[in-house]
């Protein structure tokens, strides 16, 4: 667990933060958005140390630059992306009276970011530059006389669309919540919501299945979860940034990254609160198996339970895995959870036969040590052939077939234990809620597991847990981890950028055909009061496809406008002199 | 919604084969939304016009605009100018603004560049499907809320014929069956018995097969001396 | 050729036609004007059918009718034949004499709906009813069972369709092409397991024919012997029909 | 409209663009005929851009996205398929051979397949020659 941090209140924790800790990326302090300061261009060519000039006759291309009509000023320099070099720009920027710039170098993917501060601090605004990729795209790829002749058309192409850019809006919106919501009442729930509020975030614990109040331990997998669940909720409960709602479920959720407003419907009456983030633990809930059944056969929660009380003084158990992978009873770790609970047997009572009988012995990772383990204690596996059916006259008989040696075997048992058939939250009500797609087996869907682990499509919505997918307990211990992490990160970043390459729709030509509202992978685009679609710049995640779609042109994107796409291209086609 | 495709570009570049100047004149309302004659569609259509014309050294010269609702007379007497002097103006609206244009401007020679289809509604993105035939006498009440005149093939108001197999149409096996979907509808609204009497021979007057219809709002019409004094003003 | 001149033609060779008058092509003045000549010119038995589209046709391209559907036609042909009037409301002052029928197919969708359907026709005016091809005799038995169920047969004279199928290829033509007909993949397997399927086609018709036979409320069998009709007298022989009872 | 062959490429910039990109890392050439053009997502690429290419001289377009599943922005690719298709279809009504125009699907890792896809082009403009359109004498 973390260690013990010295709590106090979230905003007071925040100057401390900020300072020590990198805030979300790209969130530096930025100038709010300057007007367009005239079309004169500076084109500042890079040798790249001649990582370029190797290559590219920089000034034979300077000079077919300066020959350009709408390029004011040309500069060939070595390191642009230097301290020095971007002061040297700043410098020639207010000098010359530069109203918008291209950097001729390597590629904008890795020093756009860059460029785009230097572009603040010489009061244009943040995108009237552009990258023209002569270096990786050029330099890199061809003969001397073809990455001159096409560095030129590079830079001609760079600097027509350069000529068409357009100063986009930036806004820094401060956070009105610093308040994380957390929505689950299993395991990812309880170690999401202590990872935050220890780091001295405010916890607003919605759980619908009321667990954290009677503690009601069994709707938790078996074996050691137990106890952690049991240790976190005291924790929390302890904690007085922590605010718990048990029995409650969200039913409506909106608003933007650090500006969030929910509406909870508790047990006395609907609430409205507000926060900065949020995040989905659902985790698969055990089902309580059928109240007609016979007593001596139990789920591995409820064994877990028993093991948990520590008296048993069963001999002869027998835990059947069920292995299938049907919706309800997947099970990821099923075979883990089995090996687990024999083993703590083992330990309470060594001389215990225990047996499990399941195909497939999944155990991930190194688990596989508990199965050599187990195996050293004595625990018997068998591999099952067909069906395993349970014989009840008298004493409990196990009736199972061997698949390695076929033998039909007949085991005496005490108590048998079953995997639990897990159920999982209904995935689409909360989903509709939050606004985030689901997959085609109904599980939540994480947007980039590779660049934002725990993150989704609907921005400062956050999720782990076992809804995401099956996962075994370490699993879900670590998602909660990131999740809050994340969380953390968004919740201590002094402000939430928004605007750049955004899309934006002009009312005019808009004829609300919906097409951008249905296509939107982040439901940026809304009809406003005027009947008119209109993009939420800060839901908007700048990717242009409403653009593309729009069947009455209406919506046009910073950096990306038809215009400067359709220049860029011929004179791509056109340009280079030759 | 009216719904329309554009024509096969090969037959729109046929019809203005020897003229000049050309205007493509589109619309923002129904065809936009049935991607068939909106600013993109327009956009696209004239540049497909201009290269088949480098192609083809037909040196055409095309020229684009958009009205708000080609069927108002006042929004098209906006795009006047821009008429001027073509050859031939391609109208992507339905074939009702493509009159309305040619009423206002007699002498422009008018091209519908779009074949309008049906009155129907957006199914699924991208695709559109016909709902009302427009037969002036609705029966929608006796059918459960879906039209036989429209969505059957045989127009039938005693349905369905021998020819509708697992709840699809035997003319085209893509269209479900209007008679199989009305009496499954009029089954779960309890309402059986409207197609158990039969119903008798529809009255075609109200259709178009009675002539070209006129709908008059009498409370809105102008009477003679406001007309003079409307045009006296404008 | 229309079957209007065709029945006359019938008529001059001594047979008794049926003369079947579809919606497709004509509205409800030809339809009216129609049944008057027919009957004048001695045509007593019409059939009344909706038609098929004009997509199954040779002359895709045409606008159809479709003014009224075979059920109003009934309606309207009874209203001249028992109240004289024509549909308009003018009297007439000689009724058509004709006997009307009607077609089900039992085996189209959607299945409980079919029976239904049959009652309005019989109320509309249908007197005999010649149903589609029958090849799923379980599927027609439930369907007869149904019409028994209603007394529909005793209100109508139910005639089962049987068509004999000369080749794989017409066997495979009707399954696909013509509307409304179902032929199960066990008929069509049966066609090519056997060598000489003609006389295997003859085979099965008068099969079914039997077993038509046997089920309760049906009045009689057409044979639709499509581009084959000079097999109809071997047919009618082998099932014991014939000779024709003078009635 | 220069006599040499150009060929125009829309890429995505989370996917092809950084193809490109890792291919000049490791100098993995490829013909200096092609043009990229960075977008956000091949999503954002209308058959309005393809057509004025070809008018604007391109003997070849291409637009190159994320690989289908892995989109930034979980489908532009196919959008983009979409659009691509449709302006084959235009094309070949104009009279410009449909070949030449292409959509691919590149990862940002596979440095090596940014290359293959312009030699692809290339060979496609080989064999039917430069665009028609400078061909016309006027």
């Amino acid at each position: 667990m973390t260690p013990e941090v010295h709590l106090r209140k979230g905003d007071e924790l925040i100057s401390l933060v900020t300072s020590t800790r990198p805030a979300r990326p790209g969130s530096r302090r930025l100038r709010s958005v300057a007007e367009d300061k005239g079309d004169r261009i500076g084109v500042f060519i890079c040798r790249c140390g001649g990582a370029v000039s190797r290559t590219v006759d920089v000034d034979s291309v300077a000079a077919h630059a300066a020959s350009l009509n709408s390029v004011a000023f040309v500069k060939v320099m070595e390191f642009p992306c230097s301290a020095g070099g971007r002061a040297e720009i700043l410098e020639d920027i207010r000098e010359k009276n530069l109203g918008r710039f291209v950097v001729a170098g390597c590629s904008p993917r890795t020093h756009e970011k860059i460029f785009r501060a230097l572009a603040a601090k010489a009061g244009l605004n943040q995108s009237m530059f552009e990258i023209a990729n002569i270096r990786e795209q050029c330099a890199f790829v061809h003969v001397p006389s073809e990455a001159t002749a096409k560095a030129k058309v590079l830079i001609e192409s760079t600097a027509s669309k350069c000529n068409l850019l357009l100063p986009a809006p930036y806004e820094q919106i401060p956070l009105s919540s610093r308040k994380a919501l957390v929505v689950g009442s299993g395991l990812s729930a309880v170690v999401a919501a202590s990872h935050v509020s220890d780091q001295g975030f405010g916890v607003i614990l919605v759980d619908p299945r009321g667990t954290s109040n009677e503690g009601e331990a069994n709707s938790i997998k078996a074996g050691e979860s137990v106890e952690l669940f049991d240790k976190t909720l005291q924790r929390l409960k302890s904690n007085p940034l922590v605010r718990m709602l048990s029995g409650s479920k969200v039913i409506e959720f909106e608003g933007h990254p650090g500006d969030f407003r929910a509406l909870i419907q508790t047990p006395d009456g609907e609430e409205d609160i507000r926060c900065g983030a949020a995040i989905l633990a659902f985790d698969a809930s055990p089902t309580h198996a059928a109240e007609d059944r016979d007593r001596r056969e139990i789920t591995q929660a409820e064994f877990g339970s028993l093991l948990g009380s520590r008296v048993v003084k069963m001999e002869n158990i027998v835990m059947i895995v069920s292995d299938n992978s049907s919706e309800e009873t997947v099970g990821r770790g099923n075979y883990v959870d089995a090996v687990a609970s024999s083993l703590r047997l083992k330990e309470l009572l060594p001389s215990a036969d225990v047996t499990i009988i399941g195909s497939e012995a999944r155990m991930y990772g190194l688990h596989e040590l508990d199965h050599i383990r187990a195996q050293e204690r004595g625990v018997r596996f068998i591999r099952p052939k067909g069906e395993v059916d349970i014989k009840h006259e008298g004493g409990l008989r196990v009736l199972v077939t061997d698949a390695s040696s076929d033998a039909a075997l007949s085991l005496p048992a005490d108590l048998v234990v079953r995997s639990d058939v897990l159920r999982f939250e209904d995935a689409k009500k909360v989903a509709s809620v939050f606004k985030i797609p689901i997959n085609a087996r109904g599980f939540f869907v994480e947007s980039e597991v590779r660049l934002e682990p725990g993150s989704t499509l609907n921005r400062g919505v956050f999720l782990c847990g076992s809804a995401a997918g099956p996962r075994l307990v370490s699993e879900e211990l670590l998602g909660a981890s990131t999740a809050a992490s994340q969380a953390v990160s968004l919740l201590a970043s002094p402000f939430i950028e928004a605007g750049g390459t955004v899309a934006e729709v002009d009312p005019e030509k808009c004829s609300v055909c919906l097409n951008c509202i249905r296509i939107c992978p982040y439901t940026a685009p809304f009809i406003n009061e005027e009947s008119k679609a209109e993009i939420d710049i800060q839901t908007c995640q700048g990717c242009g496809i409403c653009v593309g779609i729009c069947p009455s042109k209406a919506i046009q994107m910073y950096g990306y406008t038809d215009a400067q796409l359709f220049s860029q291209a011929s004179a791509s086609l056109r340009g280079g002199g030759t | 919604m009216i719904i329309a495709e554009q024509k096969p570009l090969t037959e729109i570049c046929r019809i203005v084969e020897n003229d000049h100047k050309i205007l493509v004149a589109g619309c923002k309302s129904c065809v936009a939304i049935c991607l068939a004659g909106g600013e993109k569609e327009v956009g696209i259509l004239a540049e497909s016009l201009r290269l088949y014309s480098d192609l083809n050294n037909k040196e055409w010269e095309i020229s684009e605009v958009v009205v708000e609702r080609q069927c108002e007379k006042e929004w098209v007497r906006e795009i006047g100018p821009s008429i001027e002097g073509k050859d031939s103006v391609v109208s992507i609206a339905c074939g009702v603004g493509a009159q309305v244009v040619q009423e206002l401007y007699p002498d422009a020679r008018i091209v519908s560049g779009l074949n309008t289809s049906n009155m129907g509604a957006p199914d699924e993105p991208g695709i559109f499907l016909e709902k009302c035939g427009g037969c002036g006498d609705c029966v929608l009440h006796l059918t459960g809320g879906i039209c036989p005149i429209a969505r059957c093939a045989k127009s039938m108001l005693n349905g369905p014929c021998g020819g509708s197999q697992n709840g699809k149409c035997e003319v085209n096996p893509d269209t479900p069956c209007a008679w199989d979907q009305i009496y499954n509808s009029l089954k779960r609204l309890g309402r059986l018995n409207l197609i158990e009497k039969v119903i008798p021979p529809k009255n075609w007057i109200p259709s178009s097969s009675g002539g070209p219809r006129k709908i008059v709002r009498a409370e809105a019409v102008l009477t003679p001396e406001e007309k003079k004094t409307k045009e006296g003003v404008d | 050729m229309s079957s209007f001149a065709s029945s006359l033609l019938c008529l001059q060779e001594g047979a008794e036609p049926v003369m079947q008058m579809t919606c497709r092509d004509r509205n409800r003045i030809a339809l009216q004007s129609d049944l008057l000549g027919a009957a004048a010119l001695g045509i007593k038995n019409v059939l009344c059918l909706s038609g098929d589209h004009q997509r199954f046709g040779n002359q895709k391209e045409a606008k159809n009718v479709y003014d009224i559907d075979s059920i109003q036609e009934l309606q309207i042909f009874r209203t001249m034949r028992d109240e004289k009037t024509v549909w308009g409301g003018d009297k007439l002052e000689q009724a058509p004499n004709v006997f009307l029928g009607a077609t089900e197919n039992p085996f189209a969708d959607p299945l409980e709906f079919r029976v239904m359907r049959l009652g309005k026709k019989i109320t509309a005016g249908a007197e005999f009813i010649q149903t589609q091809a029958v090849f799923d005799i379980e599927r027609f038995e439930r369907w007869m069972s149904d019409v028994r169920e209603r007394g529909l047969d005793r209100k109508a004279h139910i005639l089962a369709g049987v068509v004999p199928l000369k080749s794989l290829g017409a066997a495979k033509y009707m399954k696909t092409k013509v509307p409304g007909m179902v032929i199960p993949d066990s008929t069509i397997e049966r066609i090519r397991a056997v060598g000489d399927v003609k006389s295997e086609g003859v085979k099965m018709c008068v099969e079914k024919i039997e077993q038509i036979k046997s089920i309760k409320g049906v009045h009689g069998v057409h044979i639709m012997a499509i581009a084959w009709e000079e097999i109809v007298p071997e047919i009618v022989q082998k099932t014991g029909l014939y000779p024709r009872p003078n009635v | 409209m220069s006599d040499r062959m150009r060929i125009v490429g829309f890429c995505c910039s989370h996917g092809a663009y950084s193809s490109a990109d890792l291919a000049g890392v490791m100098r993995i050439s490829y013909s200096p005929s092609v043009m990229i053009i960075r977008v956000p997502c091949a999503g954002r690429i209308d058959v309005l851009h393809i057509l004025r290419a070809f008018r604007d001289g391109a003997d070849a377009v291409f637009v190159a996205g994320c690989l289908e599943g892995n989109c930034h922005f979980e489908y532009g690719n196919f959008e983009a398929r979409k659009m691509v298709e449709h302006a084959k279809r235009l094309l070949s009504d104009i009279g410009i051979e449909a070949e030449r125009v292409e959509m691919f699907n590149v990862a940002s890792n596979q440095a090596w397949r940014f290359p293959e896809i312009v030699g692809e082009m290339v060979s496609r403009v080989d064999k039917l020659g430069l665009s028609p359109l400078k061909k016309v004498i006027k």
